[in-house]
């Protein structure tokens, strides 16, 4: 028998876990001050994760789903790419939405019930999140193939989770991306959890960037608890798209160290120690702790970080507590450009019958 | 005799099969351990082992294909999806070959599976969560749906659904899951798949629903019976094969029908219904038949969820138009 | 002006947009250097480029998926899903994406994409290659159906949909692809989308129908006004958004209505039509209406597809059946 | 950069184009008369399907697809399960089903659109061919479920075109028989073409058996126009699956040297000097070549073969045309176990206004 071909999987780290340095860093992460963005951007989304569960809890939000443990990637993808690229994220990627322009309120608006919120300022052409496990990636797809057909320097850039490598979906996308070197990036974000499904239900495959190999490109595997890994990898692999050769996908391994979402209740199958174990590698401790090593961080900075990353998140709240619902008629705005007339009378019923609209709990 | 809801009543019956009949096995997402995100196989896995109630990866395609190929073998595969939103993914299997496996085979091979996924509205869950999708499985020939309406039916028709040698799609309403408990008895009785159920006997109007609905229908029945309007409530449970002999007798006798579902109005399930009606019972019809649907829209998000779903002002309103026609 | 058929109406509509609007693109199945199986997109890649015409890979997943990604950036694309039955794996994009992509984002976002596919049988084709989804897609908020029945609509109701900057389903009967010819100018001048067309005038009764069944339909009319029974026939061509004016204007004067389609009964489109009547059409109806369906049977393979087909006979037989009424 | 994982394809192939042992046989083809059936089992798939393209014709069969070149799959295939076995084939498999036991007739029958073909004898528990690309790799792992559910030691063997691997069901299935290490193999006849798409529109990897990477599954390529090498690669593949030891992708390399069925015309795209040079590599010369050699054949061997195989065809035939349509009702008959109530009206009506049933023509 003769070998026809063969392939491997790569992986990358930079941070290890205690937060030392485990190889040369990357050009941009040279200078420990300009990894202070990144920082503020992780510790500003875990506030806001708890900021956001606290609020579901005393009956002001809808389901929600943290990102509590997985900060560094959705900081390190939305970090690593530009203004005019496409970000096709899925449910859990308000890490990433932030530093793309999302607001806070937007973000609450769309969990609180209010497509309102999907309607965000800054990246307007981002996707909103996708709910249906899966599908984004093949809409990642089509985007990457406009820019290529327009000739334009863009990127899409599309996120999803461990269990959502298991859809069809992602498989035919990743295949037709391949076949059409479409400049997208496709990102993982190996929790290692499904709801109560563990990675190791998802698949037999002992690494999921191996997947790529199906399709034919590259697949590549990085700590997704070091921010400067993810930054580092999803650069290349959004430059590599850009200068026109073709999709990657990068697996980003982390931990869901909180809940699937407020609906949740992961105690149910999962040993707390495994979690608590994990909480040794989260991401924010290990780059504050080489911060802090590298003098370029230090107490007084945190509590001013603390404290400023609060009053903004809690303006915030106050301002989407302070929104009006949406009125009745909105569920008939935007279903087409144009409402077609055998619409109006239901618009007209709706109107008539809408019960008063229910305070932010419903 | 035990008081239950509706989501204890659909794992009493699928308990209560899994225990008679080996030949059950069920597979779906997070309904192991976790005994589903709604609860319905809570315990299942722990009682009947692994190998019969299944944690599968996220691909509805592939859990429906598989349960085919299990069908085909003989066993009785009862899938859940976890929301109707993400039943999509498992249409071109149901479409395509569970439902015309024993056809195309002439009863050669058969698809004895069912489908089993929460429905509607009403529990302000987020984007996707609130479908009702029964008229796209309702058109399609050689299958069963049902969409039971209290836990004492959802318990006997899931038993029947079970047992029937063909593909059944069952759709819970999650509104219901909850929202009220009933006796029911663990007998292990299967209601008829071939009938309409007569919740409440009345001469004036006849009310066709089915699922969450139902409750407001009866709702409204109640309130249109304090004002002397005596309303016939007909819960239609199975939509396919339709038993439209108990809608027709009843609106021989009412010669008015408001049908009311939950489902977007174009080409939902009451369109058959009415169709039906324009039909065969056109002579009984004395006033127009009225349709109390979801909008032609979306399902809104949470917030205006409540502003979608038929509510009792709307049904009484449509009763009150057929009694002051003609 | 040339005499061309169906078919030939479909390419023609589609070089014309593609000439004038360089953000339409096409991808599907040997849609490029062969053309489409039918034929439908010949000579549009040598002539537009491999890059607008695109020849993908199996995958009716990803292929409606990734046009919603083009969409949204501003692109038009035309899917062709190469035969109705495998259209299955792209609904799920459709219904839960295509369709609400401007609703979901409040109109930031819009997918101005048409998903093209032949339907229905009478061609002696394989199995699953007969199908008449259209009710599945008209019971889904946020879309357009349309389903021509000549080549000039073919022509000007394509057209439009490509205009619309909303997802239309565009379904184009196999049998009519070359079953007549029609002299159609190549002008570019697209049909309004939200009419149905009356083919013939009459006051005995009125005949609905669309896509290939309007060929049985107008023979139908034709052999009944030999026996001076005068029908109105309307073609409904656009299904949703559905233009019932139109068809309650005729019944009101017909007094009398049989709906004609190809599709199974059960849930198909003609419940939805027959509906509107019951509702808004009843004081018109002197006599039940009547639906000339597909039964709700998997269509069959060739050998007896025309037993499944609604004819002739069956609709003439149906209109003395409203005539003899009352 | 660490490597953390590492994967191979290999290629297995015993006989050259030429019909020469590249390497020692395997075991079961040591003595070439035990090659004789396999040999006599392709010859008889050719002479079929010409004979079904000439009653399609002249319009006496529908829209067929012919399995030229690619003999030498189903033949390897078949030969190397048991009856007990379910083959879950698609619509190029009737060289397969034909050693199953499914008769010319039933073969006939179908084609002729009639679905008393599907309802074969032989392999009573063996799927109808999948006409909708990728579905039955679906059906073959839940089918491979039961077996390993009941403890049986049965084997569920799917086979999928090259075009067909790029659907999301093949990866979905693949994934999920891994991780149920489900007694089943998926074959892929790679006869390069998919109608008028040529192998290189489906996918961008380099081969189509790495596709088995990505769920974690062993993946094989085989000559597919070597019937030795085919059925040594199978047979290793059903043992193993039936021993517990899960599921194996192979890709069976071929050439469709015919047209995609009697509805297309391969002219329009392909080179016809390209398929001339396929003939070099095609199965039934590359055999007989080697069974000359090895003295196990001869032409008056072949001369009997032909001839014989043409008479069981031609009987075939005649039986098929003789074959009554089916009745009207047949459209009732088993759609459910029991036709429900509310269908006995529907059932009338057709039978009241059913056409006379046209001839074979339709
Ligand atoms: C197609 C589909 N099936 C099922 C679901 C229900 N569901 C929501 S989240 C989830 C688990 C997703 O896990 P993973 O992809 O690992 O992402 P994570 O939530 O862990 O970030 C499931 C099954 C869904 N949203 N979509
Ligand atoms: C889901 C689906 N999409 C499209 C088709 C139409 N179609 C029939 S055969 C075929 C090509 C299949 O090519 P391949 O998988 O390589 O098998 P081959 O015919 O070459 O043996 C296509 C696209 C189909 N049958 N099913
Ligand atoms: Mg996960
Ligand atoms: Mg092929």
């Amino acid at each position: 028998m003769d070998v026809v071909a063969t392939f491997r999987v790569e992986y990358t780290q930079f941070l290890n876990p205690q937060g030392d340095a485990s190889k040369s860093l990357p050009e941009f992460a040279r200078d420990p001050e300009a990894l202070l963005p990144l920082y503020r951007a992780m510790v500003r989304t875990r506030l806001f994760d708890a900021k956001a569960i606290t609020l579901q809890r005393t009956g002001n939000l809808g389901t929600f789903a943290s990102s509590l443990g997985q900060e560094a990637i959705g900081v390190g993808v939305a970090s690593a790419i530009r203004e005019e690229d496409v970000l096709l994220p899925y449910y859990r990627d308000h890490a990433a939405q932030f530093l793309r322009g999302v607001t806070i309120v937007e973000c609450l608006l769309y969990w609180g019930g209010d497509e309102r919120g999907s309607d965000f300022s800054g990246p307007r052409r981002d996707f909103p999140n996708c709910v249906p496990i899966g599908n984004q990636v093949c809409h990642a797809v089509g985007v990457a193939y406009a820019f290529k057909l327009r000739r334009e320097a863009r990127v899409a850039v599309c996120i999803i989770g461990d269990g959502g490598t298991s859809k069809g979906d992602f498989y035919e996308a990743m295949n037709l991306a391949g076949v059409w070197r479409a400049p997208v990036v496709f990102v993982i974000n190996n929790n290692q959890w499904a709801i109560s499904a563990p990675r190791t239900i998802q698949t037999a495959a002992q690494t999921l960037a191996q997947k790529a190999i199906a399709a034919g490109i590259e697949g590549r595997q990085v700590d997704g608890n070091d921010v400067i890994a993810v930054r580092h990898v999803i650069q290349e692999a959004v430059e590599k798209a850009r200068t026109g050769d073709g999709p990657t996908l990068i697996e980003a391994i982390s931990y869901r160290l909180g809940d699937h979402t407020t609906a949740d209740d992961a105690t149910r199958y999962r040993d707390p120690d495994v979690v608590r174990q994990q909480w040794a590698l989260e991401p924010i401790a290990r780059l504050r702790n080489y911060l802090v090593r590298a003098n370029a961080w230090g107490k007084e900075q945190e509590d001013r970080l603390l404290l400023e990353s609060s009053e903004t998140i809690n303006q915030a709240v106050d301002a989407y507590l302070a929104t009006p619902a949406p009125v009745t008629e909105a569920m008939f705005d935007h279903l087409y450009a144009q409402l077609p007339d055998a619409m109006r009378e239901q618009r007209a019923t709706a109107l008539r019958f809408a019960p008063t609209i229910g305070e932010r709990d419903g | 005799m035990a008081e239950i809801n509706l989501v204890e009543a659909v794992n009493r019956a699928l308990a209560y099969e899994m225990a008679h009949d080996q030949s059950v096995v069920l597979l779906g997402e997070d309904i192991g351990v976790n005994g589903g995100v709604f609860r319905a196989t809570i315990g299942l896995q722990q009682r009947f082992g692994s190998e019969r109630v299944i944690d599968t990866p996220i691909a509805e395609t592939a859990i429906a294909g598989a349960a085919i190929g299990m069908a085909a073998m003989g066993l009785k595969p009862i899938v859940e999806i976890q929301f109707s939103g993400f039943i999509y993914p498992a249409i071109d299997h149901i479409i395509n070959h569970a439902s015309r496996l024993r056809h195309r085979t002439r009863g050669r091979l058969s698809c004895p599976m069912v489908l089993r996924s929460p429905c509607g509205a009403g529990i302000h869950a987020p984007e996707h969560h609130s479908e009702s999708p029964e008229a796209l499985f309702a058109h399609m020939p050689g299958l069963r749906v049902i969409v039971p309406s209290s836990p004492s039916r959802a318990y006997g028709l899931l038993l029947a659904a079970i047992r029937d040698p063909d593909p059944v799609i069952f759709l819970e309403p999650t509104r219901l899951y909850r929202l009220f408990k009933q006796e029911v008895m663990d007998n292990g009785e299967a209601l008829p798949l071939d009938v309409c159920f007569t919740l409440c006997e009345g001469n004036d109007v006849t009310l066709v629903s089915w699922g969450a609905m139902l409750h407001e229908t009866q709702a409204a029945a109640h309130g249109l019976a304090q004002q002397g309007i005596l309303a016939e409530v007909i819960d239609v449970a199975t939509l396919k094969p339709l038993d439209m002999k108990t809608i027709l007798d009843s609106v021989a006798k009412t010669g008015r029908c408001v049908i009311v579902h939950e489902a977007a109005r174009t080409a939902g399930y009451g369109a058959e219904i009415a169709a039906n009606l324009a039909e065969q019972g056109l002579y009984s019809l004395v006033a127009p038949v009225q349709r109390v649907t979801g909008y032609d829209v979306v399902v809104p998000l949470a917030k205006l969820e409540y502003q979608y779903m038929p509510n009792v002002d709307r049904i009484v309103s449509a009763v009150k138009t057929t009694l002051e026609a003609a």
